[in-house]
C-alpha cells in the first residue's frame, strides 16, 4: 500500500461520526480541575463536524502537561519533543497534504523552546491548526514562570520575583505574518468551539491561543477574565463587522487613536459611530495588532475571538504545485536517464 | 618569451599516470579550468579522481594566499584510487598560487606559471622578496614561465567584451594548454562552452578562442618537445560518467525513493560542504521530491522526522555542526523506531574548525551523540560514486528495521568525483517496504486491536502505520513505552526489556549485511590495514605500492560501522598487527579495540586534507619490517 | 585581578580616540564590493564619540559573511557559532554591565536560526546594540534564500522559486516586545551613522536592521531604495515629530487610515495636516508596527529611520538590583553559615 | 480495630539498621512524612540514606499505580551506602500503594496499611479483585490493619478545619507512629511544622494533632508488642546535616565561585531532575549568584559561555535530553578554550524516557557527543554530599585548564540524601584563577602583544584575558586558530597542532587528579569491581556483604572518567577479572576495554532504579566461584 492510497479507503461508509469515536481508551492524566480537561472535551465534541475521518486526522504535540493531549485523541498521534511541534508538523502536513494536522503546544513548549519554529511555521503558512494552551506557567516541570508570566512572578525559579517582560502571544504571531490569528478561553465552552470551527476551517497556520487555568502552579490566573463578577469587564468579545464594544450594556468600546494604537472609551462620551468596527479579514495586520495591545496579560480588558484571518497560500500548497508543474514539464522521473543526464562514455 | 610562428614536429611519450593541479587565486576560475579537463578526461576513457579545495572566504582579497583556489586532477590507464600525493605538473596563475602550492611538487616536477601575474605588487602581497622566477628558488623544478594573460587578451583581441571579460579567459587558455599536452580532445568543452554561454555570444567567443589559442599554443611553441599520452583504462565494460559525491548521494537517495515507493522528503538547513546535496535534490521536483530549506538543523530533521511518521522517507543532510543539533531528535527517533536517514559530509571540527576541508572526525558522535541507550546503525561511503549505494544501503536499512541510520561522508568524497559505471533501475535492489494496514492483536476479549510496538520476531522491526489508514490510529511518543502495546509504560522491567530490544534490533543487522572482505594476497600477511569511509582511496593506493615493495600486507574497509559485519572479530584476530588509517585522532581504533580487545593502532591525520598514498605506504614500511 | 577590576584601570587617561584605536590589524576578507565594508567604516568611524575605550567594547556574532566583523574591531571580539550570538552575547552583558557589548548577525544568522535567541533577548530587553545585515541571501554558504528573501526567489536551493513568504524584521522585533528599533542602509553614511548613535545611546536591545548590497549572490537587492534614480520615491525617512512625507519636493505622505494601518496619499490631495505624525516615543507599537507594514521588502516605498524608541528597565539591571538587594537584606554571602543553614547535629 | 486504652508495657528491641518505605497517593504527602523522619533520623545521629520515587505524571489519577509516590530510607548505627534493597517496613496508605510496593517486600517484612482506603472502587482502580487484606495474598508478612483515616479524623475532630484538610492530615499520624516505633522524637517535626503553618493556625493545630495521635498510638495500642532502637552511627566527629545531591551541587557551585573570586552564572532551562539546582541556586542572590532562566537549553549554555567569557565561574545545569541540544556549543568552547561547567543530571532515556528516574546512560554522550576532536572533562559524583565536592573539582579543573568540564549525577544521587559532615570554608580549597593582564609575546620588531593562544607550558591552558583589561583587545572563535597568537588558521600542519595540543591538554589533568585509589583488603582479590558515580553505594555495600560471604573481592570506584587517574592502567591489569556495574547497557566498559585492552565485564540494568546491593553481591559472588 501506498501512502496516497492510504487516506482513501472507501470501505468507509459515510456514517456520521461522535465524540465517542475520536476518543482514545487511555486515562487522561491531568490534575484533577486543571483546564486542559474542558479543552479536550470541546475538541472532542466538536471534531466529528469537520467530516474527517479519525485516521486522517493527526495531533502532533511537543513535551508539558498540554502535550499529553494527543494519547486522548483516538487519531493518529505524535507526542515528540520539547519545542519541536510545530517543526515535525510541518514536515508531516507538508509530504501529506490529505492529512488534517494539530498541533497542540503549551506557552513554554511554543514560545519559549520553540518559539523559532513557531514563527517559522507561522510565516510559511503551513496547514496546521496550533493550539497552544497558555497558562502562563510551565505545568510539568512543577512551577518555573513561562514566557508569558507576568513580570515579577514569584516561582521556584524566581523567588524573588521574574525580570522578564513577557510575550504577547497575539502580537508575536502577527509579528511573524501569521494568517489566522485567535484568542479564547478554557472555561467558555461556546466561544473555543466556534474558534476552533474557524481555526480549523482556516487554509494555512492557524494560530490560537487558549487561556487555561493550571489549578496546581497558577490558579486563578484568568480570575478576571472568567469569573462571574469582573468578566463583562475584562472580556473585548471581537465579532467581525461590529463595532467592539464590552463591559455592562455594551457602555464601553474601543476606539482607534491617531497614532495607530487602540484605546478604551466610553461609549456614551464618544457615540457608537467612533468605534472601531472590527475586521478579521484586513488584509493589514495593523489593527488586529493594535488590538492585541490593548492587554498585556488578562488583567486588564483583554480582547478575545479572531483577530485576523487572511488568505495567503499554504506551505506544502506551493511545494506540490511545483512537483506537478515538474512533473507536468518533464514527465514522471526517469532514474536511469536522471543518471545518464551528463556526459556518458561507453566501454564495451 | 614570445609565440613563435616554427612548427615543430612534436615527440609523443606515453605515461600511465599523471597527477596535474591547476592553482589561482578564487577568481581565476581554476575549478572551471578542473571541472572541464575532468570531463575531457573521463569521456575520454582514463580513470582518474579529483580533489577540489577553495578558500574559506567567499572572496579572499585577490592574490593572497587565503585566496588560492586549487583542483588536483589524477588520471591514468589503470584504476586508480586518489586524486595523487603530489602533482606531476602544477599551473600556478599567480605567485600566491605557486608559493601555497610548490611545497607538495616533488623535485624533477613541471611547473607552468603565469608570468604576468607575478608584478611587484602581486609578489609583495605574499611576501616574496624577490621574484622567485628569477633567483633560485625553483632551480629544482622543470619551470615553463608563460605570459598566459597577454596571450589570452591577444588571443580574444578583437571580439566585443570588456577588458575584464577578455583577462577572465586565461583559464580557457590554460584548459587548453593542458589538453594539448596530455592529448585531451577539445570537444566536449567548446560543447560545454557553446550551451553555457549561449546567450551570450562575445563571452562565448572569447572563451573558445582562448581555448583553441591555448591548445595551438602548445602545438606550435617550441617550448614544449612533447606532449603525452595515457591511454584509456582497461576498465568494466559498461556506461561510465563522472560523478561527485555529492550528487551521486543525491542520486543514490532517488533512486531508495523509487525502489522503496515512498517519497522523499529531504529537511535541511545549508551547511558546507552538505549544501549541494540539498542543491541537487531541489532540482528533481519530477520524481516527487520535496526539499525543505528549514529555519535550522532541528527543524529539519524534526520535519524529516514528521514526513517520516506519514509514510515518506525521511532525510536530512547536515555536517558536524548540524549533527551537533540534532541529537535530541534522532533520540526521538531511535525511540519511537521510524525510519530516517540522517546524512553527515563530515568536516573538520571541532566547532567551526575548518569548514571547507575534510575530516573523518564525527564517527564516535554518529555511535554517541546522544543521551540514553541510543543505538544507530551507521553507513559510510569510501569514494564518490560510492555514495549512491551507500545511500540505497541506508535507506534499505532504516526502512527494513524502521530506525534512523546515519551516513557518512566527507567534504573529500563529497567533492571529489570519479567515473562511475552506471547502474540500470532494473539491476537495483527491491527497496518497497510494506506499511501496517490492519490489526495484529487481539484483546482478551477478542477484540482486534492495532499494536504499534509488536515487533517482527525476525527483524525485531515495528509495524509502521501511516496516517489514513483506518482503524490503526495508534499513539507514539518519546516516553518509554510498553513491548508491544506501545503504551507509556514505567514499569522498570519493561524499560530494560525495551532498551535491549533497541539494541539487539540494531545488533541483529548484522546478520543482513556482506561480510567484511579481506584483501590478503599471500595469505600470511601479519599486517591488517583498516580503514573506513574516505580514506579507501589512499590505503588502496598505498597497500597495492607496499606489495610492489615486496611488503606483506592485508587490508579490508568497512563500509558498516554500526553494526560491524558478523565476521570482524574473526578477521581482527587473524592479524598480528593492526593499522587503522583515519583523519581523526583515532576513532574507530577505539571502537575496535573495545569491540574485540585486539591491540589495533591508529595512523591520523587531522589537516583538513586526504592522506597521501605515501603517508600510509610509510607507515606500513615501518609496520612491516 | 578580578572581573570587576578589569574595566577601570585609572592609567589610561582621557585622550581622544579616534577610528585608528578600534582598527585591529587583520586584513578585511569580503568581496570587493560588498556592502559590509561600509558598515564597518561607519561603525569604526562613530564609535570613538562614544567615549567606551576600546577594552571596555565587545563584539559578539554569529557565522555568516557578516560575522566576520568582530576580527576587524581593535576591541574583544567573540566569533561564535550560527545563529547563538544573542544567547551568548546576553550571559556577557548580563554578568559584565559595565562593558559596552554589540552583537553583529545576519538576515539568516538572526531570523532563520537565532530567530529564537533574538526575539527572547528583544523581549527581555538585554543591553544589547544588534546589528543585522540584511542582504536578503545566505551569502556565507554561496547563495540560498533566506527568511527576508522576496517570495518567488530562485537560488541554489530553490531552482524553480522559493514559496516562503518572508519575514518582516522590524514587525517580528515590534511583535516580539523590541524597546528600540530601527532601519537603514549600507551605503548611506550620515543616516547609517546617526542611527548608530541612537542605538548605541539606547539602554536595553536596540535592533537595527541595516539593507546590505551583496553584490555576488543578491546584487542590487536594495537598488530602487538607493540608487539616485529612485531613491526619492522609495525612500520614507522617519522623523521624530514631523509629519511623514516623501517623494520629490514631499509630494507624497502617510496618513493613519480609519483601520490602523498607514497609507500613502498624495499630499496635495490630503493637506499636511492629514498626515501622520511620527512619534518613535510612542509607549504603544501600534504606530511602528503600521508604518513597518508599508512595505515588505524594499520593492515599494520603504520606511527608515527609527520606528521606536521607548524606555523599559533592562533585564541585566534587574538581575544585578536583585543580587543589591538580597545582599543588602541578609549581607553577603557567609558559606559556613550557607552550609549550616538546615537542622545539623554534632557528633564529638 | 480501635484505639484501646489499655497502657501496655512495651518492649524495645535494638536493630542495627532498618529500611522503611513510606508509600501512597500523590496527594497523600508520604514525600513529606519522608523527609520528616529523614530529618528526625538524621538529627538521631544515624547514618542514613534516602530515596524518593514519584509518579511522572504532576497529579496521575487519585487511587491508581501511575499515581504511587513512594519515599524508602534506610538508617542505621554504622555507616551505610544505598537507601536498602528492600524495605523492612512498607506503610502503605492504599491499595495501589501495597500493589506496586508488595513485590519488594521481602518474605516476613512488615507492612502497614491504611485499611480505611481499601474501599471497593479503589481495589477495583487498581485491579484487585478481593481485598488482599481478607484473603491470603499477605500470608507471607506481617501485616498490621489500621484505619488510619479515621483515627486521624477522630483525632482533629474539633479543629476548625474542613473535612478534606482534616484528612490530609493523615501522614503525620502515619509519621508519629513510625517516629514511636523507631524512637524518633517529635520535637523537630513539631518546630518544622510550627514555622510551615505559622500563618494557618487552625492546619497547624491539626497536624500536630495527628502526629501526637500516631505516637501515642504506637505507644498505647496493644497491636505492637515492642518498638526498636537504632543507636547513633558512632561517625567521626564534626557537625552533620542531611543533604540531597542537587542542593549539595548548587551548595559546591556557590563554594567554587568563594573560591576562585569568580562570579557564579548559570544559564540553565528547567528540566526534571535538575530544575531543583536551578532553583536553590536562585535562591542565593546575596551570594552574587546570576541565575539565568533561558529560552531553552543553547541559549542556557550560550549564556553560560558568554558569561565565561566576561570572566564568571559560567556552569549550565541540565539532563541527558539538553545536554544533546548543548553539543554545538560545547564544542565552540572547546575551541575557544574558555572553562565551562555542563551539569547533567541524568536520567532513563532514550529521548524523553523515564524522565522522574534515574540511570547513568549519558557517559558516553558525555565523552563523544560533539562533532570533531572535542575532548572534555568529566567528573562524576557517587553520592549525594559528593555532589558538593564534585562540584568543586569539576570547578577546579575547568577554570585551571580553560576547559569545559562535564559533572554527571544522576536522579538517584541528586534528589537522594545522605547526612554529610560539613566542611568549613577554610579548609577548602584555594581555587583563585589568575586573569591575563598584560603583553605576553613580541613582534618581531619588539612591540609587545597579546597572544591568547600561548599556553602555559605545564598545564597547556591558554591565558584568560576578560573584556575591559588595557590593551589585550583579542578575538576568539570556532574556527581554527593559530598556535600562539590565535589567528584564524587554515594551515593544514597548525590544525593537526592544536588538536593534538587540546587533547594532551586534557589528558594531562591526570597528573593533576588523585589516583585510583582500590580497596583490597585481603591484597589477592582476583576480581575488581569498578564502578563510576552513584552506583556506589550498592556496590560498596554488596564487596562489603560479598567479602562477609568470605569472597576475595577488590573495589575501585571513578570520580574523574576523563582523564582517567594516571594509575588506572596499573589498577586494571592487576585482576584476572573486572566487573563493571553500571545502569545503562555498558559504556564506562566500553572505555575500559579500549583504553586498556582488559577484559572487563558489565553488570547492567537499566530499569530506572539504582542497583540493590543484592543484585551486585549475587553477581560477585557469581563471579568469584
Ligand atoms: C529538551 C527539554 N528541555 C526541557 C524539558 C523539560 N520540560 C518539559 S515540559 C516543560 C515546560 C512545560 O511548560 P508548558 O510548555 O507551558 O506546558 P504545560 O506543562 O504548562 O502545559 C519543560 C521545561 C524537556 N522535557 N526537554
Ligand atoms: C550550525 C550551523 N549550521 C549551518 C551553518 C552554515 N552557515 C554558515 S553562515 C550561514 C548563513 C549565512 O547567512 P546570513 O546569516 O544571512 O549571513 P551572510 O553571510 O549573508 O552575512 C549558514 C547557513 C553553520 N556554520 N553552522
Ligand atoms: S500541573 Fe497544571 S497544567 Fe499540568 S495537569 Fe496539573 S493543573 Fe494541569
Ligand atoms: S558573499 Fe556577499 S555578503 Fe558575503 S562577503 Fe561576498 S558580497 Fe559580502
Ligand atoms: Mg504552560
Ligand atoms: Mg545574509
Amino acid at each position: 500500500m501506498s501512502i496516497t492510497d492510504a487516506g482513501t479507503d472507501a470501505s468507509t461508509e459515510a456514517v456520521a461520526l461522535t465524540k465517542r469515536d475520536f476518543t482514545s481508551d487511555q486515562e487522561v492524566r491531568w490534575c484533577p480541575g486543571c483546564g486542559d480537561y474542558a479543552i479536550l472535551a470541546a475538541v472532542q465534541a466538536v471534531i466529528p463536524e469537520f467530516e474527517r475521518k479519525p485516521q486522517d486526522v493527526v495531533f502532533v504535540s511537543g513535551i508539558g502537561c498540554s502535550s499529553r493531549f494527543p494519547y486522548y485523541m483516538n487519531t493518529y498521534g505524535f507526542h515528540t519533543i520539547h519545542g519541536r511541534a510545530p517543526a515535525i508538523a510541518t514536515g508531516l502536513a507538508v509530504s501529506r497534504p490529505d492529512l488534517d494536522v494539530w498541533v497542540v503546544t503549551g506557552d513554554g513548549d511554543a514560545l519559549s523552546i520553540g518559539g523559532n519554529h513557531l514563527i517559522h511555521a507561522l510565516r510559511r503558512n503551513v496547514d496546521l491548526t496550533i493550539l497552544m494552551f497558555n497558562n502562563q506557567i510551565y505545568g510539568l516541570t512543577k512551577g518555573q514562570y513561562s514566557p508569558t508570566s507576568e513580570a515579577g512572578k514569584v516561582t521556584k525559579s524566581t523567588p524573588f520575583g521574574s525580570v522578564d517582560h513577557p510575550f504577547n502571544p497575539v502580537s508575536v504571531a502577527l509579528g511573524a505574518e501569521a494568517t489566522f490569528v485567535a484568542r479564547t478561553l478554557d472555561v467558555d465552552r461556546p466561544h473555543l468551539t466556534e474558534v476552533l470551527r474557524r481555526a480549523h476551517a482556516h487554509r494555512g497556520t492557524s494560530f490560537v491561543e487558549i487561556y487555561q487555568n493550571c489549578n496546581i502552579f497558577n490558579d486563578n490566573a484568568f480570575l478576571t477574565i472568567t469569573s462571574k463578577d469582573t468578566k463583562e469587564d475584562f472580556q473585548i468579545r471581537l465579532q467581525h463587522g461590529e463595532p467592539i464594544r464590552f463591559g455592562p450594556e455594551g457602555s464601553r468600546g474601543v476606539r482607534m487613536g491617531a497614532g495607530g494604537n487602540c484605546e478604551i472609551v466610553s461609549v456614551d462620551d464618544v457615540g457608537v459611530d467612533a468605534l472601531l468596527v472590527h475586521d478579521e479579514y484586513a488584509e493589514n495586520p495593523g489593527l488586529a495588532f493594535a488590538l492585541s495591545r490593548l492587554a498585556h496579560g488578562p488583567s486588564s480588558p483583554t480582547p478575545l475571538g479572531i483577530f485576523r484571518e487572511v488568505s495567503r497560500p499554504a506551505y506544502g500548497e506551493g511545494i506540490t504545485a511545483q512537483i506537478e508543474q515538474a512533473t507536468a514539464a518533464k514527465g514522471p522521473g526517469d532514474l536511469d536517464a536522471l543518471l545518464r543526464s551528463a556526459d556518458t562514455w561507453t566501454i564495451s | 618569451m614570445t609565440t613563435t610562428e616554427t612548427h615543430t614536429a612534436k615527440t609523443v611519450n606515453e605515461l600511465d599516470r599523471v597527477v596535474i593541479r591547476f592553482a589561482g587565486d578564487s577568481g581565476d576560475g581554476m575549478q572551471l579550468a578542473g571541472d572541464r579537463f575532468t570531463d575531457a578526461t573521463a569521456a575520454f576513457g582514463n580513470d582518474l579522481a579529483t580533489l577540489p579545495d577553495y578558500p574559506a572566504e567567499i572572496r579572499a582579497p585577490a592574490g593572497t594566499i587565503a585566496g588560492v583556489s586549487g583542483f588536483q586532477i589524477h588520471f591514468s590507464d589503470h584504476d586508480i584510487m586518489t586524486p595523487g600525493d603530489a602533482p606531476d605538473v602544477l599551473v600556478a596563475m599567480n605567485p600566491a598560487a605557486l608559493k601555497s602550492n610548490l611545497s607538495d611538487l616533488p623535485v624533477g616536477g613541471t611547473v607552468i606559471v603565469n608570468e604576468d601575474a607575478f608584478t611587484e605588487r602581486n609578489l609583495e602581497k605574499v611576501g616574496y622578496a624577490t621574484n622567485p622566477l628569477d633567483d633560485q628558488s625553483l632551480d629544482a623544478f622543470t619551470v615553463f614561465r608563460l605570459q598566459i594573460t597577454s596571450m589570452t587578451m591577444r588571443a580574444v583581441e578583437g571580439v566585443d567584451i570588456g577588458k575584464k571579460d577578455a583577462e577572465r579567459t586565461k583559464n580557457m587558455f590554460a584548459l587548453g594548454l593542458m589538453c594539448w599536452m596530455y592529448g585531451r580532445p577539445l570537444a566536449g568543452t567548446e560543447e560545454w562552452l557553446t550551451t553555457k554561454f549561449a546567450k551570450k555570444p562575445a563571452i562565448l567567443e572569447a572563451n573558445l578562442k582562448a581555448l583553441k589559442a591555448g591548445w595551438n599554443f602548445g602545438e606550435t611553441a617550441e617550448l614544449f618537445a612533447s606532449s603525452y599520452v595515457i591511454r584509456p583504462q582497461a576498465a568494466e565494460p559498461g556506461t561510465y560518467r563522472n560523478i561527485s559525491g555529492n550528487t551521486a548521494t543525491a542520486y543514490g537517495l532517488i533512486a531508495a525513493s523509487k525502489l522503496s515507493g515512498l517519497p522523499l522528503f529531504l529537511g535541511s538547513y545549508p551547511i558546507t560542504p552538505a549544501s549541494d546535496v540539498l542543491h541537487e535534490l531541489s532540482k528533481h521536483k519530477n520524481f516527487g521530491v520535496r526539499t525543505f530549506q528549514a529555519e535550522d538543523e532541528i527543524a529539519a530533521v524534526g520535519a524529516a522526522l514528521g514526513a517520516a511518521f506519514g509514510g515518506s522517507l525521511g532525510v536530512t543532510t547536515t555536517s558536524g555542526p548540524g549533527v551537533a543539533l540534532k541529537g535530541e531528535t534522532i533520540s526521538l527517533a531511535v525511540s519511537v523506531e521510524l525510519p530516517l536517514l540522517i546524512i553527515n559530509v563530515q568536516r573538520g571540527g571541532p566547532s567551526t574548525g575548518l569548514p571547507t576541508k575534510t575530516e573523518q572526525s564525527d564517527l564516535l558522535q554518529a555511535l554517541y551523540g546522544r543521551h540514553g541507550e541510543s543505538p544507530v546503525p551507521i553507513v559510510a561511503a569510501y569514494s564518490p560514486s560510492h555514495c549512491f549505494t551507500a545511500a540505497l544501503e541506508a535507506a534499505r536499512i532504516a526502512t527494513k528495521y524502521r530506525t534512523p541510520v546515519f551516513l557518512l561522508t566527507d567534504g573529500y568524497v563529497a567533492n571529489g568525483t570519479e567515473p562511475w559505471r552506471l547502474p540500470s533501475e532494473a539491476d537495483l535492489p527491491d527497496l518497497r517496504v510494506a506499511f501496517a494496514d490492519g490489526f495484529n492483536h487481539s484483546k482478551a476479549d477478542g477484540t482486534p486491536e492495532f499494536w504499534p510496538f509488536l515487533r517482527d520476531p525476525e527483524t525485531l522491526a515495528r509495524p509502521w502505520a501511516v496516517p489514513g489508514t483506518p482503524d490503526l490510529m495508534h499513539r507514539i511518543g518519546g516516553i518509554e513505552k510498553s513491548d508491544g502495546s506501545g503504551n507509556i509504560s514505567y514499569d522498570p522491567a519493561n524499560h530494560q526489556r525495551m532498551c535491549e530490544l533497541r539494541a539487539a534490533k540494531v545488533a541483529g543487522i548484522s546478520r543482513d549485511i556482506p561480510l567484511l572482505d579481506v584483501d590478503d594476497p599471500s595469505d600470511d600477511a601479519d599486517l591488517l590495514v583498516l580503514g573506513w569511509g574516505s580514506s579507501w582511496g589512499p590505503i588502496r593506493a598505498a597497500v597495492r605500492r607496499a606489495r610492489q615493495g615486496g611488503a606483506k600486507v592485508a587490508q579490508a574497509h568497512f563500509t558498516y560501522l554500526n553494526p560491524f559485519p558478523a565476521n570482524t572479530g574473526d578477521v581482527v584476530r587473524r592479524y598480528d598487527k593492526i593499522l587503522v588509517p583515519e583523519m581523526n585522532l583515532g576513532q574507530l581504533v577505539k571502537v575496535l579495540r573495545s569491540e574485540f580487545l585486539v591491540d589495533a593502532r591508529g595512523l591520523n591525520k587531522v589537516q583538513g586534507r586526504p592522506f597521501t598514498a605515501a603517508e600510509i605506504a610509510e607507515k606500513i614500511q615501518e609496520t612491516t619490517t
